[in-house]
């Protein structure tokens, strides 16, 4: 789950990290009140989950508490890579001698946290990486210590050569670490790290992502969820226990399973169509899910033909075929749907099918050949 | 012969009172896995009935099952907020082969686990995967027995259903297998693709391997270049989620591509670079299996 | 560093371990208040850095407050294994049902934070240790891991067999353990850990000793030493850096090291004396060390001779001379001094002492045999 | 020859300007040792000067000082409050013998430092040892290198100046040693008696063993039943503490008789019973030794 820039920054906040003090506004009087409040000049920042804000102008200076409100209203309303900005984040502007990046995300192959840190900040980490990959130090922490001091203090020595800095650093590496544990954080980021004129050393944006995982044993982070920066239909189907992913072709897929779903997908493309969504009911067998899935398939204006690919295993096909004629009851369905089934309790499933006038298929390309053929057709 | 697990397999499953626990455990000693104890807090000196009648005495701990039963193999059912402490409770029982099903544990918990379980010189099969299955020998987990059947082809896979579809139609085409393993499609999991087709190849009865991976990570890419140093034997792979779009976690924890890395077309260009004849739809997988064993 | 019950069980509640209600008193009246404030059944418990205190009558049930007051006053004043008794615990006499051992300490052979758990509690662990080591079970805690919730609920499940007992002792292991890490226990202990006939688990006693290297850190917990309980010759050692241990003999020994210290002790001995104290003045070269050092020695009545045996290595003999001249300018000094000083600077030594008119020797046994003489002559 | 420190030694000192550590590090490099960097956060570039003269290099980091000199071993003159932090450092750089003089490091820490140097596969001396020297060749840590000599015996202890003692009368009456190692007084420590012995053992130049014990924990007693097993040389032994009080700490965090546990008796019978030969005075050990080697 990605937080706001404003709400990360309050989670490094409360681990004791240096960010320069600001608030969030959803209109040009707000944010030209909390630039009064603030005093000198402030950045006005769009708070939307995506990167590339500043390019796209979302990002400004303003000298004075008018000057604020004038940005933040150009900028709420305006939209980033799809997403429509309504908040932005009013916050002091830092004069800045340096810039630096520090990262903390898990490793897959080695299984740990992972710190990259680089003395070149403020720009694409991914970038650097590819082209000047000594600029970047990495450090994977072993779960069994944790960040130890000398580590946290090797990884501001490879940022800065000033000791004071070295040292606010050092405090500054301890303090994402713990954010990064406390908080069952996927990706935790400082990009920049400024030095100030004066030498002191602070975040100055702050991105993480929380582990969906972990949410149960995190209320107040769990309470971060913006729900406006997420589309309707994913907040429902999270919400009915669905794994849903919004794509833009026209053949809705319903299947269990994640890596059937994606196969699925795979083969409305091959088969010539385009996949409008992916989604997986889970391994659990609910007709309850499957009515809400085919809620949310039917809500997309661009469908044009379902598709269920089901291989029953813990998933029992006759609660899926219940599902989908309770479904057939509860909302009108006027896109086609094709439905394979096969696996556990198949035969209980055709039959409860037919019973309702759907007919099913028990082989998975006939069924995606037909749903792309479908499609087409409409 | 098969890997994993086999007739000497002793197993002790962990939350077996659960809803999931309870059924698949009917499931597993119904296929003829020995089932030799369960393992829920609290129920200890208790007995569970499985549907077709055998009954498995209940344990408060790992420890006990191991100390009373001879268990060796466990399967994790608990719910994700303790399955880490149950993985790490086996392990530290002296289990050798754990089989975590539990999907939505949390990754922090599972970089613990997974490195307790190295400590101990265990194996962590998962989580959230389907578990293991040497056709006509053992079950551990929830893959449908009736889908597979004895033979010379190992599968290894991230995934579950579309695990069970490229069995099916092997098992449907008269290809069996040694054994099949679902590694899981969380970020962390205990045994990866490397460790499974390492297992394949000193496995005698092991002809070919057939290897479905899907976007996120590298796994699929060090596993290629690996079967080419070292693995005798011929692989078929498949890769899902070539129409996924980067970013975004397709169901799976593990299934997302980050930035430009992790892509189905990177890992589909390394099993091509190593000599792994890659299936274009799950279909094609069987027909590729075919050639390889030259039947 | 030991510290009290009372200090202990608030350190545990800290904790969250579930502990009766009580209050610390130093007067009968305060124990009649605290009493009433209790109602119902309290004991009175002298509150002194020792085991045996129920056998000594240290510890005595009241029903009323009258008669709280009555055990304390005979209690405070007492001496308990030759400790006075300055302060009662007065708490909530709780029933018992059963009653377990609950403790943690050290492992020196595996190096870890070792958990020994009995359901023979109310008795001495050593005891039962020595005659029914069955009834004992040991974990040892992997501290890279702390301890893991299998294991506190196996410590649990060996003490109790109600599912619900086992709950809590489960959490009360985990409160525990945490408590002993947090305060840098060296020995944790809860003796007994009784369930009342409701079947609810409290920790009705509690003895927790510090670490003291790790009092530095734990400005709250040095505050809870009590000066009281120790003897004023060992508060003034620690403060001076010195480490001191008074014994009953009547040789005063002044030495560096404390090997060395111990070995010269046992000369003693072995020459027919007694030692009165241990004391190593540590590997710092300061002459304020052995004034103060000294000090503490002649104040005992029963020293009749002073030894120094100092092997110099980092402590340099001359900064050992200028102290013991230094100190026999300072103070009266009526007991003889019998000095052996080798090693770094032994010449410069020899010189600052026969200027003052002290001779001094180079051999260990030759020093030992005449200061346990002129002891015996004295 | 010697043990864990000879010529090939490339000693690192953490808290190299520190008062011990510039002190002790003249000491060393007067000794001949190769000191050949210091490490103090913050004062990396600048450069430390002995009393005679030697200049040694200072780095923010052990991993600099290992990376541009080629350090290999370490002694650790740091505050308590840093020590345990600073024997992990060594370890994660890649030190394999590192020496802990600093006195007073909480237990707890020590219980995380200890495990992760083993963890890293190197070898911890101490904390609150004097370290160890190898008469002729190198001295890491504090021994003074006067009272010792090169020869036949090696030296054991868990103490300073007792061990001091013994050597200097070893050395006055013609005996020399191999290596003099003082494995420190607190209860938690890297290297104990045993690993020490067993260094001994293998060193074809000792030819007798001096091991010198105190009260508290059962260190001695395992050792004695170790070398009665396993140690082909002679071993002498002495045990300080006769005359100290159950349940007091006497100056070295570890030595304090627990309960009836621990004490100089119960350590003397254990090194009679395994056929180690008990010096009653420190004076006596010289006179076993010579007994020993024949002389």
């Amino acid at each position: 789950m990605d937080i706001h820039e404003y709400q990360a920054k309050e989670l490094f906040r409360a681990a004791g990290i240096p960010v320069p003090p600001g608030r969030v506004a959803t209109s040009p009087d707000e944010a030209r009140q909390i630039a009064q409040e603030l005093g000198g000049k402030v950045v006005v920042k769009a708070q939307v989950h995506s990167g590339g804000r500043g390019k796209a102008g979302g990002v400004k200076l303003a000298s004075s508490p008018d000057e604020a409100a004038t940005h933040a209203g150009a900028i709420l309303g305006m939209s980033i890579r799809g997403l429509e900005v309504k908040r932005v984040l009013v916050t002091v502007a830092e004069d800045i001698a340096s810039e630096a990046y520090v990262g903390i995300l898990v490793d897959r192959t080695t299984q740990r946290p992972m710190f990259m840190v680089s003395a070149e900040g403020g720009v694409d980490i991914e970038e650097v990486a590819a082209t000047n990959p000594d600029a970047i130090r990495k450090l994977r922490v072993d779960p069994r210590y944790g960040l130890l001091p000398h580590q946290a203090y090797g990884l501001a020595n490879f940022l800065y050569t000033d000791p004071a800095q070295v040292k606010q650093a050092t405090r500054i590496m301890a303090q994402l670490y713990e954010a990064f544990i406390g908080n069952s954080c996927s990706l935790a980021e400082i990009n920049p790290l400024i030095v100030t004129p004066t030498g002191e050393v602070k975040a100055i944006d702050a991105k993480v992502s929380i582990d969906e995982s972990a949410l149960f044993r995190l209320p107040e982070v769990e309470a971060l969820r913006d729900l406006d920066a997420e589309p309707a239909a994913e907040t429902l189907a999270r919400e009915a226990g669905l794994s849903f992913v919004k794509l833009d072709g026209n053949v809705g897929c319903c299947v269990n399973g994640a890596g059937l779903a994606m196969a699925t997908m795979d083969l409305v493309k091959t088969y010539g169509g385009e996949p409008a969504n992916f989604l997986d009911i889970g391994g659990s067998s609910n007709p309850d899910k499957v009515v809400a899935a085919l809620e949310i398939i039917t809500a997309d204006p661009n469908v044009k033909a379902i598709l269920f690919n089901i291989f029953g295993g813990i998933t029992r096909c006759d609660d899926v075929a219940t599902g989908i004629v309770e479904a057939s009851r509860r909302i009108r369905i006027d896109t086609p749907i094709v439905i394979r089934l096969t696996g556990t309790n198949e035969a209980e499933a055709l039959e409860i099918l037919a019973e309702a006038g759907f007919s099913a298929f028990t082989g998975m390309d006939e069924v995606v050949q037909k749903a792309v053929d479908l499609a087409a057709q409409a | 012969m098969s890997i994993f697990i086999d007739d000497s397999t002793r197993l002790v499953v962990q939350g077996i009172t659960g809803r999931d626990g309870s059924f698949h455990t009917s499931q597993m000693l119904e296929y003829g896995t020995r089932v030799v104890a369960g393992v829920t807090p609290g129920k200890g000196g208790q007995h569970f009935t499985a549907l077709n009648g055998d009954r498995v005495p209940i344990f408060n701990t790992v420890e006990e099952a191991v100390a009373e039963e001879g268990a060796n193999t466990s399967a994790i059912y608990v719910p994700p907020a303790f399955a880490a402490g149950a993985i790490m409770e086996s392990a530290d029982a002296g289990i050798h082969f754990i089989v975590a099903i539990t999907e939505g544990i949390p990754v922090l918990d599972m970089t613990r686990a997974a490195q307790f379980v190295k400590d101990r010189g265990a194996r962590l099969l998962g989580p959230n995967c389907p578990g293991a299955i040497s056709p006509g020998t053992a079950k551990v987990g929830i893959i449908p027995g009736q889908i597979t059947t004895p033979g010379p082809v190992g599968v290894v896979s991230r995934s579950g259903t579309l695990t069970y579809e490229a069995v099916a139609q092997l098992t449907a085409a008269g290809i069996g297998q040694t054994t099949c393993v679902g590694i899981g499609g969380d970020p962390v999991i205990g045994t990866d693709f490397i460790d499974t087709l390492r297992a394949f190849g000193e496995d005698p009865d092991t002809e070919a391997v057939v290897m479905i991976g899907e976007i996120g990570g590298t796994d699929e890419q060090e596993a290629a270049a690996w079967a080419r140093e070292h693995l005798q034997i011929p692989v078929v792979g498949f890769i899902a989620g070539q129409t996924a779009p980067p970013g975004r976690r397709m169901g799976h924890a593990g299934a997302i591509i980050s930035g430009s890395s992790g892509t189905a077309e990177e890992k589909i260009r390394a099993f091509e670079e190593n000599g792994i004849a890659v299936a274009r739809r799950p279909v094609d997988i069987r027909d590729l299996v075919r050639e390889c064993l030259g039947a």
